[in-house]
């Protein structure tokens, strides 16, 4: 394909690149092999709380998660799960004034992300770790070229000059499927429609070949035809640069054709995770076989009422002495209501939260 | 807070001028010409001898009448014709905020300075045109608040369910739009204190022997070289309460509007 | 051209007949009606209203009832005082406000944020006409620095100094708080995020990318509040005694010298047709997202 | 007088019958080019919604249905054709003859947030209707409504900001059932809502069609819902629907070339489903409307088009609707997309 001529030429440009990613440009995508493994991202223990009006909000509690070289995860919840909250607390862009974020460590491409001074950081996002996000809209500068949106990232992190730059964007252009690059270039964001946007983003997120990028509900803004046209597009670039993907979403059915790994979240902890075709399947915690049983599904012919979860999911500013699915758990014991359950193994490299981890299909 | 006290305590002021006034505004007294504070007069006196403080007192009265009173006027008729033109939009729209965009094309002073020698200056007269002048900004806010409020998807359930074009904006449009309109409303009092004021200043204002905020201190510009408290003590006074009623406003919008709460 | 319509209707409203203050108090009935149909007085409204616009339109604004002078002349021989004066304070204020409103927003809670609100929260209660007042006091009366009125001829941009402070204090807070809260917005977009999620410096990622878009609802408000600068011109113009349009019309209006008035007025809805022009202009080359 | 839900009306006669609706916009042009400018968002829809059905019109973001649901509710006048409630044409009323109308088609809408009035508690909001049509015991009714969709009657007196998503558009839907009618217009009843609580509502609106027997035209994305529930699907591309057929017909013998793309690009969350499924990833996005498109209006991203080798009917002519009762679709190759 295009793009994969494109980066084969530019394999040998002026690319600084670490040890990791060398390894992975030779064409060796780690396979996914269980622990141990090598890891790009490994969060131990993430903890947010957002002070707001004298109130305390824990969106998430003790989050531990690994994610390895090239390997695909899916961060799945609904909305005030967390999800998203913790993504943005490992690479600090919470606003400072109202969160506070605490972990044991946070280890990505062997930097403790915990101690790493403000300037260190910056130097490895969007160059080792970028992002992007769900509204292709406001993400992107209103009163910048796309040209210039992108070039930024390669002047800021390779050092490139302005010409070398526009060079390397037109190439990144190509690469994400947006033809006709030197008028594209010099076009604004509102002249673009929602997917080109997506694209857009996703050009600038890998302009600089990063071991990991996280993904925020990136189709969630866009239709389901041109969903599907981008997750091709993320799901073909990360074969292409072997780097690691953290899809976070709320829609199941992505995660099925992309995540090689699921972990679920609820009311700001981590519920179950293992792999997705075990997690989809057979889930052991019964807040993602609830989730999985209620979605109704376009291949299958079954009508009337749906296999519902009851109840709604707590309020986050609620402390919930057990689990915080207990309330509207079917299979909640007595001590449920009292301890919160930790992971605990249920098979290779699969754990889940729950009491009771009952084992029915879904 | 401190604005709330403060305008609190200018309203006090203006309600009960004449138990608080320690003499008479307009006793003249030609032996007791430009006194220093003192006791008996603790803002002195002016070129006839009258106490100030009690013309301050008195003047706060005619200066928040003319203030509120036509913050009043201003907003019904703004809102009246902002909502009119939103809510309907088309060729009412366009009317009326043309008209708006003509009235806000002259500097408010020369529309207040022309109502004036139109209507001849009165208390009442005042109020009437300081509102008048108002009018465009109230309509501007109602009319893009209720641009908003109308795309919500209450306004069109209020429709399926039959409900009247009035009765959408009655229960609807203004309880919806009034955040926003209090703290603009709470802005402009003082905004009317000034073009009073200035109005006043410039002799079209209130009418003396009445004294009134902007003419007190226009009055004490002819004595400024030789008793500069004349113009001094009414101006800081008039400054006050404008600042009141400007934190008044700012505190009004951080409670009434969410997105400023930061 | 609704403008000259409302000017024109409500300065033939205003009571007292300017054949009075012409002729005097007694006019005999003849004189008076000579004199209307010399000033078209007897023609029906509209077509005055007509006949007066296309005069206006080949730039004759009439001649004052009172001087006999051409309306034009006395307004171009006065309009420099009062451009100048609105420049400058424009000026002075955009360049303040617009700065500490920056300084205040990008580093909110500081001590620079902390002491920019106080002197904005102030600033804005000081009206042009007071302001002015209390510089006379302190620079001419105490200090004696600079004159407390007089005209540009005497003391050239000296006269200036004073009058463009007074009417500038005002609005430099005026534009400080919107500078201010308009970076906090935008600091909260998308865009920012997405920014910061690049790996730029936060220097970068404030001058490139907030600043630009902070200013557009700026320069809004510039646009909006000219006919305020201009009502505080006018003012400020009486208090120093600076020979201005502001000063013109005043004048004008205590001798209900109808063509200067009208003139006069005029000029300065056209001067904030001209600045919301230019801001809107400004507008359409700033932000690629409006086309002209 | 007028149709209420209980009125006896001819037997097989649709409840709803919308012929040729078309609806357009005036587009907003530059300042210094103001013209007449107009976009169609719905091109000629017809189709009829039988009492206790439930219709479902499927289609992304720009293809005109909530314009078309818009104007089937007569909130806003459409510019082409009629809808006839009852068999009386909508068009033909009066004002108070329409608002006793009115009491037959209500809607449930997308955003429970933006469609309940945050100043008004949900016992004010619940008797805005039957006060505006003088309904007596308005009280019991609105804690029969509450009851009625699983809400406490306490709740009357509590405000929107109060509650969660879900129990928000349970109000909604209570508010629409207020004054008994026989249709619901449901605009993306669940999409904003949270995954865990759609299939509550779904559950919801199954439970009241069967029990109420009303009629539902369901406005969705979503396919995976619209298969669970609905009767008749119809896919509308560009302001035009381009198959209708009953709901086995549309999702397991798709004869559109769109419909079939759209139906491969839903993701299922099963593992060995999505690894194993044909995916057909359409090129481009949806036109905007604004633009004209000769022929068939789906050409540009047709992926049978190039596989049949351009035919040029495709781009010359436009595709009548076509086919049986039961199933009908635009396209001048059905017979390959079947194959």
């Amino acid at each position: 394909m295009d793009y994969a001529m494109c980066w084969t030429l530019e394999v040998g440009g002026d690319y600084r690149h670490s040890q990791a990613s060398r390894r992975m440009l030779s064409g060796v995508t780690p396979a996914y092999q269980g622990t141990p493994r090598h890891s790009v991202l490994r969060v131990e223990n993430l903890s947010v709380d957002f002070i707001r009006g004298g109130l305390g909000l824990h969106a998430v509690r003790q989050l531990s998660y690994e994610i390895g070289v090239g390997e695909a995860v899916a961060l799945v919840g609904e909305s005030g799960s967390g999800k998203t909250v913790s993504a943005l607390a490992v690479l600090r862009l919470l606003p400072s004034r109202t969160a506070r974020v605490s972990a044991t460590s946070i280890d990505f491409d062997g930097n403790d992300l915990t101690r790493l001074a403000d300037s260190e950081l910056r130097k490895l996002r969007g160059y080792r770790v970028s992002m992007v996000f769900q509204d292709p809209l406001s993400s992107l500068n209103p009163l910048m070229t796309i040209g210039q949106q992108i070039s930024e990232v390669l002047t800021t992190h390779l050092g490139l000059s302005d010409s070398q730059a526009a060079v390397r964007t037109q190439q990144l252009l190509d690469m994400v499927g947006i033809a006709g690059h030197s008028r594209r270039m010099r076009s604004y964001p509102h002249e673009f429609s929602g997917g080109m946007r997506q694209r857009v983003m996703i050009a600038m997120a890998l302009a600089c070949r990063p071991a990991l990028l996280i993904a925020d509900e990136p189709t969630t803004a866009l239709d389901v035809t041109v969903q599907a046209q981008i997750m091709e597009l993320l799901a073909n670039l990360r074969k292409e640069f072997g780097m690691a993907v953290l899809l976070i979403t709320h829609d199941i059915g992505i995660v099925a054709g992309f995540a090689d790994r699921t972990l679920v979240m609820y009311s700001g902890r981590l519920v179950e995770s293992g792999p997705t075709e075990n997690v989809l399947a057979h889930p052991r915690h019964p807040y993602t076989l609830g989730l999985l049983r209620s979605i109704p599904r376009v291949d299958r012919n079954r009508r009337g009422e749906l296999p519902s979860i009851r109840g709604m999911p707590p309020n986050p500013y609620d402390a919930i002495p057990g689990c915080a699915f207990a309330p509207r758990c079917a299979w909640a014991i007595p001590q449920c209501h009292v301890s919160s359950p930790a992971l605990e193994a249920v098979g290779t490299d699969w754990a889940a939260a729950c009491w009771v981890k009952p084992n029915e299909a879904v | 807070m401190a604005g709330l006290l403060i305008a609190i305590a200018a309203i006090g002021i203006g309600l009960f001028a004449n138990i608080l006034a320690p003499h008479d505004y307009a006793a003249v007294d030609v032996t007791q010409r430009f006194l220093p504070p003192s006791l008996g007069h603790p803002f002195g006196t002016d070129e006839f001898g009258r106490d100030l403080l009690s013309r301050v007192i008195f003047g706060a009265r005619t200066s928040l009448i003319v203030a509120l009173s036509s913050t009043l006027v201003g907003a019904t008729l703004g809102v009246v014709l902002g909502v009119t033109a939103g809510y309907f939009g088309r060729a009412s729209d366009e009317a009326i905020m043309r008209l708006m965009d003509i009235m806000l094309a002259f500097p408010s002073i020369v529309l207040g300075i022309a109502l004036a020698t139109v209507l001849g200056p009165s208390i009442s007269n005042l109020a009437l045109i300081i509102g008048f002048i108002q009018i465009p900004a109230f309509a501007r806010v109602a009319r893009s608040s209720t641009l908003v409020v109308k795309a919500q998807e209450y306004v069109v359930a209020a429709r399926t369910l039959g409900q009247s074009n009035a009765g959408i904006m009655i229960r609807h449009v203004v309880p919806n739009i009034l955040g926003p309109l209090v703290v603009l409303a709470s802005l402009t009092v003082p905004g009317a204190i000034v073009t009073e004021a200035a109005l006043s200043f410039l002799g079209l204002g209130v009418q003396p022997p009445t004294p009134s905020w902007g003419n007190l201190v226009f009055d004490g510009t002819r004595f400024i070289y030789s008793y500069p408290l004349l113009v001094a003590l009414p101006g800081i006074v008039l400054s006050i309460a404008v600042l009141g009623f400007n934190l008044l406003g700012d505190g009004l919008r951080d409670v009434l509007d969410p997105r400023s709460r930061r | 051209m609704g403008c000259s319509v409302l000017v024109f209707l409500l300065i033939h409203f205003a009571p007292g007949d300017p054949i009075t203050s012409l002729i005097g108090v007694y006019p005999s009935v003849d004189q008076v009606a000579i004199m209307r149909h010399q000033l078209g007085l007897d023609q029906p409204l509209p077509i005055q209203y007509l006949l007066w616009l296309g005069r206006v339109l080949h730039g004759d604004l009439g001649t004052s009832l009172l001087t006999h002078t051409s309306v034009a002349s006395s307004i171009l021989q006065r309009l420099p005082t009062t451009l100048l004066l609105t420049a400058m304070s424009m000026a002075w204020a955009l360049l303040i406000g617009i700065t500490l409103g920056i300084a205040s927003g990008f580093r909110r809670g500081g001590f620079i944020d902390t002491v920019s609100r106080v002197l904005s929260i102030i600033g804005i209660s000081v009206p042009p006409f007071l302001a002015g007042i209390i510089l006379i006091l302190i620079f001419s009366v105490q200090l004696n620095l600079f004159p407390p009125g007089g005209s540009l001829d005497q003391y050239g941009l000296l006269a200036l100094v004073l009058p463009s402070l007074a009417l500038g204090i005002e609005y430099a807070a005026v534009v400080l708080r919107f500078t201010r809260a308009s970076i906090l917005e935008v600091l909260e977009q998308g865009y920012i995020r997405t920014a910061r999620a690049k790996g730029l410096t936060p220097r970068a990622v404030e001058y490139r990318h907030a600043f630009g878009n902070a200013l557009l609802p700026v320069l809004t408000v510039v646009g909006l509040r000219t006919g305020t600068l201009l009502s505080g011109a006018l003012v400020t113009e009486n208090v120093f005694s600076l020979p201005g349009l502001g000063t013109l019309l005043t004048g004008a209006i205590g001798l209900r010298d109808y063509p200067l008035v009208l003139g006069t007025t005029l000029v300065m809805a056209f001067m904030v047709v001209a600045v919301n022009l230019a801001v809107d202009l400004a507008y359409g080359l700033i932000d690629p997202r409006i086309k002209l | 007088m007028l149709p209420v839900s209980e009125e006896k009306a001819p037997v097989r006669a649709p409840l709803l019958e919308v012929r040729n609706l078309t609806v357009r916009f005036p587009l907003r042009a530059p300042v210094f080019a103001r013209g007449r400018h107009q976009i169609t968002a719905v091109d000629g829809v017809s189709f009829s919604i039988h009492r206790g059905e439930v219709f479902a019109l499927v289609g992304e973001s720009g293809s005109g249905k909530t314009s078309l649901a818009r104007a089937i509710v007569w909130v806003r006048r459409p510019d082409g054709g009629s809808v006839l409630f009852n068999g009386v044409d909508l068009a033909t009323l009066n004002g108070k003859q329409l608002r006793m109308s009115r009491r037959g088609f209500q809607m449930v809408f997308q955003d429970p947030y933006s469609s309940l009035d945050p100043h008004q508690t949900i016992g004010r909001i619940l008797s805005e209707p039957l006060r505006v049509h003088r309904v007596s015991n308005v009280r019991s009714r609105v804690y029969e409504l509450l009851t009625l969709v699983g809400l406490e009657p306490a709740f009357a007196a509590r405000f929107p900001h109060e509650f969660s998503g879900g129990q928000l558009q349970r109000v909604g839907i209570a508010r629409a059932l207020a004054l008994k009618p026989a249709l619901l217009v449901c605009d993306e009843p669940v999409s904003a809502l949270d995954v865990s609580i759609r299939a509550q509502v779904i559950n919801l609106l199954i439970r009241l069609q069967r029990e109420l027997g009303l009629s539902y035209l369901l406005i969705a994305h979503d396919l995976g819902i619209v298969r669970q529930i609905a009767d008749v699907t119809a896919v509308m591309y560009l302001g035009k629907i381009v198959e209708i057929g009953t709901n086995d017909n549309v999702f397991n013998h798709s004869g559109h070339p769109y419909t079939v793309a759209l139906m491969s690009a839903v993701p299922v969350p099963n593992v060995t489903v999505e690894r194993n499924r044909k995916r057909i990833i359409l090129v481009g996005e949806i036109p905007s409307p604004g633009v004209t498109i000769t022929g068939c209006r789906f050409h540009t991203r047709c992926w049978l088009r190039t596989r049949l080798g351009d035919p040029e009917i495709c781009t010359s002519v436009e595709p009548p609707l076509e086919g049986r009762v039961d199933h009908s679709i635009a396209c001048h190759f059905t017979g390959e997309v079947m194959r």
